[in-house]
């Protein structure tokens, strides 16, 4: 990139499933205010704003419209991104450009999802055109009810394994106060009890709806130093998208094609000179609507070799004290607003790199981080985020 | 409804005439409720007041556009107001309240710095002009939910 | 249709929620690709998908003008698929869902399913068999045709679902 | 800006009532073909792909799902911008100008006529204090009209001349949908939208999608010698309700224009713009964008409009193309501005060509009574 960028600001709400207490642009408020006061900056200092949101969900058009006052984007410049569960991370992206084509020295990412608008998942069966695939998509969960399968017959993983890291997930929510699912969770058989949603998928197995928002605020490195003192730099990213599979919506069930994590993966690895994920990166916050996922797209991001992904999680590797820490906010599968959801992974990693995340602190040392996303069919997006440039 | 595919004459290519249903629901939020419930209860119009801009805000709103300060101190304001500017709309939609022709209306009620977006009735529009006043006139009781429509319209004083 | 609705909680304040409940009508177009698709399923009980020039793969569900992988121009070369084939995959809905197409919760019956045609294309569609008890992968399938030339005409469902077949 | 921005191919369909003859993907596919055809490319040539589209216009959560085959996103970058196509353009520029990627395709599409426009619209309202009035764009778009006219005595003869005159230069437009040759009689004797807006003061159902390709001043000096420079750009929000804003006066535009004449070097537009293309739906919008362009003062658009400064051959040709009040989707209406810019910078407007134009105005808006407005400088020098 021509200009280096940081991250020098962080903010969310407290995500749950239903907020009545606040509109749909105050509850983004809070994220913005919570943000300008990580950075200690006032509104006055945003250069410019890039919104990121799948309107399809709350049933809206040009949402960003609607909440200019309650961000504080009143005279200013900016627009509003959109796409697949990527929308967010892509959002990241066109702020960081907009900072190192020289265009604005600070800018900001509003991110949200208000999932009490309307059913999300009724939202993402609309993404297929009926005069195309009536009646053959069922929301994301069918899609990764697929996944599922596949990754099961290929990898040998038993819903044990998907038990470990629904666990997992809930001991890390339960430490981070933002988090949505926070179940005090207590072992196998509480997972076991959980009703199945779209076969193999049970209800703890998939994400929530959450009413939620982030905000990240973006500066050149002139700026960044000033503003904070530990300032998180965007040292690269990498997109991929793929066209809808013939088989399967959300990554290729039949293991015959490539996925877009691992070619993804591989451009920013190879460009930054990393050859040993877990050794060159102290953890990760990845993008997991399931517990499957999560198994797979380990591989996927080559934390370790094809078919091991439940290995890692058997022998704790990427718990909060583990070796290589993976979602230690509590992940997807705790908190999901769907438009914020990639920059909270982007939030959360900063957050462990400055040392600033609370109880949910991980144990190894965190000079280098990743954070993914995953939206659309298959879809990926890769963010490497670092202490010192 | 009738859901129906149709081909194109002349050539392979068909329409499907569908829909996409998914209900939404909208919570107004503190600020909004407590808005919509002098509405409905006490037939009150409430504004808030930012003390750094010294602005009324009208209907109420929880963050003042220019200074970006959250709003708590609430103000009752005038049911009469002026007319800022307004339109008579003959094209009809599924969403409108009542049957075209609507007049639509932008009122700054006194005492408030802003202006408030709603319709207009017991009006001949040959005779509407920018600057008349108006006054809110309130559903029954009994009909009043808790919304902006509440408030059935702002008419002509005199 | 829309209307304030309260909603009070036995302790705290009143917070008042505003709903719509509306379709949103919309005039889908197959346009020509997709529409050959549909044209050749009314007329002649055909499923037909188009081959890049380039890398030769057929792209079923749904044609496109472009070959995704090749990246050029699919041109115009239709192939006829087989419509045997065996499950690969299948899943099935415990939980109603909503269908926001047919604005209700979703009320098929039938297994939603990935089929490996004979050519060894893969291939979405539904399953007759609604005992998920008797499914398998591996299953033989065949497309189960609707016979009624006034109800085809809408493209991939003029195939009502694939049936298990002993070969 | 250090370094520059080229556009070096731009297409487009012909903006039609109704294109139910093709798909959401054929209709992109339609000006990408072209485009590529035009810069010497191919898909794979492409770095990254900016669409524009809007979920609920198509009907399709993800509604750039349509398009990954089509703008070769395979394995590829691609990303939606949910507004009009200019801020599409403003995206693009920022992803060459940061180095991220070289060569970026770009596709804007629209099909009005397969959605109900005015359901769609009523969803960009603030839910609980203006859609249950059942405001539409259209209707809203009435409020600013007579606002704006009753302030500064605008009448809706020289709102007229406006659509007269975009109507009358689209005949030289291949790619205009309806042009006409109306006079000001014919416009205000026609049927009444909402008042003062009538039929002939605003745009037809359009069906529609525009591609142009940008990429870096090394790469674009390869391509092409018709070089266009984007010289300018900026844009600018301005609050929602619209009771919170003075809707005679476009502040958010008065913003974003002087940010972007700035960036250019531009201190006073009228003589060192040689033609402008704007984006106006309603035809009151020409004289009130042109005030917050600043082309002349605050209340005087109804006087630049009737003068003559605006006509081919004038001081300032406004809308060589007719702009969009002969019809363009209205996520299309910005790119199509650009797209037309290009053509005149690069001397191929044909029979709409304003001689000589070495820098072009173009202009794009989103959302309620102008909310969001953005304003591009093209340059060929």
């Amino acid at each position: 990139m021509a200009g280096r960028v940081a991250i020098v600001g962080v903010g969310q709400t407290h995500h749950t499933s239903r907020r009545d207490d606040v509109n749909l642009p105050e509850m983004v408020g809070e994220a913005v205010r919570a943000a300008l006061a990580d950075a200690q900056l006032s509104k006055k200092d945003i250069e410019a704003f890039i919104f990121s949101n799948m309107e399809s969900f709350e049933g809206l058009l040009l949402p960003d419209h609607g909440m200019i006052t309650e961000v504080g984007a009143t005279g200013k410049p900016g627009l509003k991104v959109t796409g697949g569960g990527t929308t967010g991370s892509e959002a990241v992206g066109e702020a960081c450009n907009l900072v190192s084509a020289g265009l604005y020295d600070i800018t900001m990412v509003v991110s949200w999802q208000k999932h009490d608008c309307g059913d999300a998942t009724a939202g993402i069966s609309a993404a297929a055109v009926p005069i195309a695939a009536k009646g053959l998509v069922v929301g994301a969960v069918s899609e990764f009810a697929k996944q599922a399968l596949s990754y099961i017959n290929q990898s040998g993983a038993r819903e044990e394994h998907a038990a470990m890291v629904r666990l997992k997930a809930d001991r890390c929510a339960c430490r981070n106060p933002y988090a949505h699912l926070r179940l005090g969770l207590k072992g196998l058989d509480d997972y076991l009890q959980s009703g199945y949603l779209v076969w193999p998928i049970r209800m703890l197995d998939f994400c929530p709806q959450s009413c939620g928002a982030c905000v990240v605020i973006l500066a050149s490195e002139e700026r960044a130093k000033k503003i904070h003192k530990k300032p998180v730099w965007v040292v690269d990213f990498e997109v991929a998208h793929q066209e809808p599979f013939s088989a399967g919506s959300f990554g290729d069930p039949t293991g015959t094609e490539t996925y877009s994590q691992d070619v993804a993966a591989a451009r920013l690895y190879k460009r930054n000179g990393i050859t040993d994920v877990r050794k060159q990166v102290d953890m990760a916050e990845i993008y997991e609507p399931s517990t499957w996922e999560e198994m797979s797209l380990y591989e996927h991001f080559h934390f370790c070799e094809k078919n091991e992904g439940w290995k890692l999680i058997e022998k704790g590797v990427t718990e909060i004290e583990g070796e290589f820490p993976v979602n230690p906010s509590g992940g997807v599968i705790a908190s999901n607003p769907i438009g914020a959801t990639p920059v909270l992974r982007i939030a959360e990693a900063a957050l462990q790199i400055r040392g600033d995340a609370g109880e949910h602190q991980v144990t190894r040392d965190v000079k280098t981080a990743i954070a993914t996303s995953l939206g659309g069919p298959n879809w990926t997006a890769m963010f490497l985020l670092k202490r010192s440039l | 409804m009738a859901q129906v595919t149709e081909k194109l004459e002349g050539m392979d290519v068909w329409v499907y005439h569908g829909q996409i249903y998914i209900p939404n629901t909208y919570s107004a939020g503190a600020v909004g409720s407590r808005f919509l419930i002098e509405l409905r209860d006490n037939k009150k119009i409430m504004g808030t007041r930012c003390p750094t801009c010294n602005l009324v805000y009208v209907p109420a709103r929880s963050v003042c556009k220019d200074c970006f300060g959250e709003l708590s101190e609430w103000v009752e304001v005038s049911q009469k107001g002026t007319l800022l500017t307004y339109t008579v709309a003959y094209q009809s939609n599924p969403i409108q309240p009542v049957s075209t022709p609507i007049v639509y209306g932008i009122v700054q009620l006194d005492g408030a710095d802003t202006g408030f977006v709603h319709m207009l009735g017991e009006v001949d529009p040959e005779k509407l002009k920018v600057g008349t006043k108006v006054k809110a006139v309130f559903k029954s009781k009994k009909e009043r939910q808790g919304s902006i429509l509440d408030i059935k319209y702002f008419k002509p004083l005199g | 249709m829309s209307e304030g609705s309260p909603t009070k909680k036995a302790e705290g304040p009143e917070y008042i929620r505003i709903e719509f409940d509306l379709p949103r009508h919309y005039n889908w177009s197959t346009g020509r690709y997709l529409g050959k698709v549909y044209a050749e399923a009314k007329e002649n009980k055909k499923m037909v998908a188009p081959r890049c020039p380039t890398c030769k793969h057929l792209w079923a569900r749904p044609p496109a003008p472009v070959c995704p992988k090749c990246k050029v121009d699919m041109g115009w070369d239709w192939v006829e698929l087989p419509l045997t084939g065996t499950i690969f995959q299948y899943t099935y809905q415990v939980y109603p869902l909503w269908d926001p197409h047919e604005g209700e919760r979703w009320s098929n019956p039938h297994p939603p399913a990935i089929i490996l045609l004979d050519n060894g294309i893969y291939f979405r569609h539904l399953l007759e068999e609604t005992d998920t008890k008797k499914l398998k992968e591996g299953m033989r399938v065949q497309a189960v045709w609707e016979e009624d030339y006034e109800k085809r005409g809408k493209g991939f469902q003029d195939i009502l679902y694939f049936r298990t077949i002993e070969e | 800006m250090a370094e520059r921005v080229a556009i070096v191919a731009v297409a487009q369909t012909k903006y039609h009532p109704n294109r139910a003859d093709v798909s959401e993907e054929e209709l992109a596919y339609e000006a990408i073909k072209q485009v590529l055809e035009e810069a010497g490319l191919t898909l794979s040539d492409m770095d990254s792909a900016i669409t524009c589209c809007q979920d609920a216009y198509d009907g399709r959560t993800i509604a750039s799902l349509s398009l990954q085959r089509v703008v070769g996103a395979h394995f590829g970058h691609e990303l939606t911008v949910a507004e009009d196509g200019i801020n599409a353009a403003y995206v693009a520029m920022a992803e060459v100008l940061s180095g991220h990627f070289e060569t970026v395709l770009l596709v804007s599409h629209m099909k009005e006529s397969q959605a109900e426009k005015s359901v769609i619209e009523n969803c960009a309202f603030d839910a609980i204090l203006m859609r249950q009035l059942g405001l539409d764009y259209t209707s809203a778009a009435a409020l600013q009209a007579k606002r704006y006219t009753d302030k500064y005595g605008i009448t809706p003869e020289q709102c007229a001349k406006a659509v007269v005159r975009n109507r009358r230069n689209a005949r030289n437009n291949p790619f205009a949908q309806e042009p006409l040759d109306i006079t000001v009689d014919d416009v205000i004797r026609s049927r009444m939208l909402a008042s003062p807006i009538r039929l002939l003061d605003t745009k037809p159902i359009s069906d529609g999608s525009c591609a142009m390709i940008m990429t870096t001043e090394e790469k674009a000096k390869k391509l092409t010698k018709k070089l266009v420079w984007i010289a300018g750009v900026s844009n600018c929000y301005e609050t929602h309700y619209l009771g919170d804003r003075e809707l005679a006066d476009c502040d958010a535009l008065v913003k974003a224009a002087k940010k972007a004449y700035s960036m250019a070097g531009i201190d006073d537009p009228l003589s060192q713009i040689d033609v402008a293309e704007i984006s106006t739906e309603y035809s009151y919008q020409e004289p009130l964008w042109l005030e917050g362009l600043g082309f002349c003062g605050r209340g005087e658009g109804g006087k630049l409009v009737d003068s003559i400064s605006l006509e081919m051959g004038g001081q300032l040709p406004v809308n060589p193309s007719g702009g969009v009040l002969p019809g363009n989707p209205n996520g299309v209406a910005g790119m199509a501005r650009i797209a037309e810019s290009v053509l005149q910078l690069r001397g191929e407007a044909g029979t709409r060509q304003v001689d000589g134009a070495k820098v072009a105005l173009a202009h794009g808006y989103t959302g309620i009574c102008g909310q969001h407005q953005a304003v591009m400088i093209l340059s060929n020098m």
